[in-house]
């Protein structure tokens, strides 16, 4: 479906092809719902059959989560919330946590956003001020709290370990010739691209420019350097949103909410929109 | 009462909100929060553009340019003056639980989406106003069996922000940050003291005397039904066709003449 | 010179109006030479006679450095150097530190970005790693050192504290009608205006647009939220470049760093370029 | 030597400086820094594009859009595999000072502009390339006046990166990192060990026969000359000028014509 277009860049690879590039047990961080999730690559994950995935959601994530957790891919959670809006209730989410499917490490946002932007410093951890008191802080071993070593009063603050996730995943408008990537204003995929081993990337179209040409265009790229694999994938995070270019599939969404009350409902969602998916191109 | 408009609970608690923002220089909503938004932009209305307001999921209203940690940061800052937390519970020391209640986390036997921002605006934003429309025992607990964010504690740790109040269907709660109690500041028109009690499972003050809710100004639910309900319908189209039916016929027949 | 433009929005003032809303002692944060320094504001700023300035370059300055330390404006400097590149010899830097004119605060770049950051995230301090062994850190008590506590080893790691200006300074191509500035993929402007209790901006012009109506336009603005006045400028970089806008006014620097060899000669550049330049508009 | 073409000073370097990046990803070059901008675009020619190189003051040479900051950042990420560093003094264990020399620190007799980004690229990049055209007893001193950066210790400190080696004028030194000493590896052509050993301040290892630094083949120079002459024109003007005259010519010429 999608290796006609680009074909002539060597870093073009298909949708498949990059859920090849995921290995079990991989860290990935992925954006939330509005960001640009890169869902046709999802279902390629689902397809493939990957397991035991540290989903890191920068900072919340939702169907994508739900979807990969349903299908059994995922053996950790990390993330300030997986939710669906006002769609609906994320069921697999719910179901598996109190079946204990997968290990849970509930965060807060700018906790995850500050530890993604320590991975991307290459720094050991960062300090956030907050958190203090929240039973949060006790789930999470793995924060730590000591005295602000530049306070001369008690002054306790909650450091974050650094995320390096291995790979980013996200969907994207456009990328350039060279394998830039258009990201806009959502820098906080700079961030989980620069914080993650590579960035693996499913774009609308692949566009005939150079986007580091001008200030302008540059503002909003996300530098090939970055990227370990580029996907066309038209309406490629469907039915969720991209940006302002096109809206949640809301009755499709309900209807997925609808079906994945119970596991069978959930299995048949994904002969219908997953597996089937695969015969039908 | 002067005014003799009806008017909706809905338009109640925005204009409530409204009031409750005057004098800030900015101001965001979250997620899935068409009232606070509202209240949000009729601020911004009525301060005459020195109020910036940030609606999440919002394109027009957005003023921020530096990704989703930009808000945090703002925060963190000094900068973000005012925001709303909800919760699945809330208790009389004003800590909120959005993560579970029952059972032993994380196999609670509720399971909500999770703490998102909370366990960080709630300590850096000077004027956070808990919103939870249902008013019952079941959300107004005793202690919540989840602390996503805490009340204040006046243990030293560093804390420029906290709650002014909780605002629901039934009430206004003013917040005493040294008592670390709420105290009934207010009933909404309809209501009664007695029925704040009965659906509160926490203890809070309560004056002698309570005063109603002051409602909305005839200038202000005019305000609310044109321009505030345009504005907002650009992220809760949903919200707008039901609380401001009219607000979008004229705009509807602009389109279609 | 420049009231003239864009004077409809109540954010434009002018240059000197810019220059009066920098107090005596005020910690200023200025970009690098080939970033966008204000230097008509710089010119205004030395006119005023402001005084006692905590100067950080972010990461490092040049002729502005030059031009206030001479003037003397500035009381402490921190940054991680000072230079004018090819063009010579930032001889009233060398000299005043030699007479001890100033605080001097020498940094590595990272750690300004760093401190800046940390300013910016409203976070006390921020760990970096590399500088030990360095000498830098000798003559910096304000930094520490700490055992990183996320290490089962000894791990030495340096801690530096935010860095949170009282204003930051620059000079860029345009803003919009509503104040958002223009700013490309210099995000050091974006992290400087973070940090910074407000910004005061030069722009070569106003433009009728709204830079934050489309996301490849808002991809490169710094939100009018962190300004604190604009003043249109042109050329307001002069004699540094701007971008790639306009270039070095190579035989000016020359001619700058030749005078600046002595006080006298120094003061004779301040007379032709600085204060006559008043005169002259 | 079957090369009969005469090559410069700088095309010997540039030359040595690109062998020296073979197999690297990602390259960058400081400000001012004409000679390993060229280095670095002459492995990326002959890397046949796997090489990144970015060039300070570049805009064609320039992949990041982070801000100044990316490039340090792409550093602790361990993205970067090789820099350049130089220092008005280098001493025989690889501290570097680009801070200032004599009196007492501030007051310093000689005052440099400062240490810039030394005192973190040289602890985390892998290859970072010591390189000072000087070869004088001013700048080779057997021990700095100020540490801008120190080298490698073996003590334990995290330290993915540090010097390989130390380039001059005169010869090119590895560094032993289990033994902190520079090592003279090879003599440039018309140079002499015996040159080294005069005009260097510190102690350094040295075999007995030291061979001559390999000069750089035709097909380099061709190379050299025309492509990366072109290439390098944007950012280092002046120096292709002088360094690579007729370069330019057949450039001019077209734009001419």
């Amino acid at each position: 479906m999608t290796a006609s277009l680009g074909q002539a860049a060597n870093f073009v690879s298909s949708v498949d092809q990059l859920a090849a590039q995921i290995p079990d047990g991989a860290q990935i961080a992925v954006p939330p719902d509005y960001s640009g999730v890169a869902m046709e690559l999802t279902r390629a994950m689902i397809r493939r059959g990957v397991r035991n995935l540290h989903l890191v959601g920068v900072p919340v994530s939702g169907l994508q989560a739900e979807l990969l957790i349903g299908a059994g891919c995922v053996a950790v959670v990390e993330t300030s919330a997986i939710t669906l809006g006002e769609y609906g209730t994320a069921h697999r989410f719910v179901s598996g946590l109190r079946r204990g499917a997968f290990q849970m490490k509930d965060a807060t946002c700018p906790a995850v956003h500050a530890a993604i932007q320590a991975g991307g410093k290459g720094i050991p951890f960062m300090p956030l001020r907050g958190i203090l008191g929240a039973d949060l802080l006790k789930n999470r071993p793995d924060w730590k709290v000591i005295d602000n070593p530049f306070s001369a009063g008690k002054d306790p603050i909650v450091l974050l370990p650094a995320i390096r996730p291995d790979i980013a995943i996200f969907h994207s408008p456009y990328a350039d010739r060279n394998g830039n990537v258009f990201i806009g204003r959502r820098r906080e995929l700079v961030a989980m691209a620069h914080a993650s081993a590579m960035s693996l990337v499913t774009v609308e179209e692949i566009r005939d420019i150079d986007l580091l040409a001008s200030e302008e265009s540059a503002a909003g790229t996300l530098t090939a350097a970055y990227i370990g694999g580029i996907a066309v994938a038209p309406r490629g995070a469907w039915p969720l949103r991209l940006w302002d270019i096109y809206g949640y599939d809301e009755p499709h969404i309900r209807q997925y909410s609808d079906m994945a009350r119970t596991e069978e409902g959930f299995a048949r969602y994904l002969d219908l929109f997953v597996h089937e998916q695969r015969a039908a191109e | 009462m002067q005014d003799s408009v009806p008017f909706s609970r809905q338009e109640l608690l925005i204009s409530v909100i409204a009031r409750l923002l005057t004098g800030c220089r900015i101001v965001a909503t979250g997620a899935s929060s068409p009232i606070p938004g509202a209240g949000a932009l009729l601020a911004r209305a009525q301060s005459g553009g020195r109020l910036r307001v940030n609606v999440l999921g919002s394109v027009r209203n957005d003023f921020l340019c530096d990704g989703g940690v930009e808000l945090f940061d703002l925060a963190a800052q000094g900068r973000l003056d005012a925001f709303f937390l909800g919760g699945g519970q809330i208790d009389g020391a004003a800590n909120i639980n959005l993560v579970g209640a029952g059972g032993t986390y994380p196999q609670t036997d509720v399971r909500w989406p999770g703490s998102f921002g909370s366990a960080y605006l709630y300590y850096l934003v000077p004027r956070v106003i808990l919103f939870r429309e249902e008013h019952t025992r079941r959300v107004m607990v005793p202690k919540v069996d989840f602390i996503s964010a805490a009340g204040p504690r006046n243990d030293g740790t560093y804390r420029p922000g906290g709650p002014i109040g909780l605002l629901t269907n039934l009430c206004w709660f003013s917040f005493d940050r040294s008592r670390l109690r709420f105290r009934l500041e207010s009933v909404h028109p309809g209501h009664t003291v007695e029925e704040v009690r009965d659906h509160t499972g926490f203890d809070f003050d309560c004056p002698e005397t309570v005063p109603m809710t002051l409602p909305p100004d005839t200038d202000t639910l005019a305000l609310l039904r044109t321009r505030i309900a345009r504005e907002l319908a650009e992220t809760y189209p949903r919200f707008v066709a039901q609380v401001f039916p009219e607000a979008q016929v004229p705009e509807t027949l602009s389109a279609a003449d």
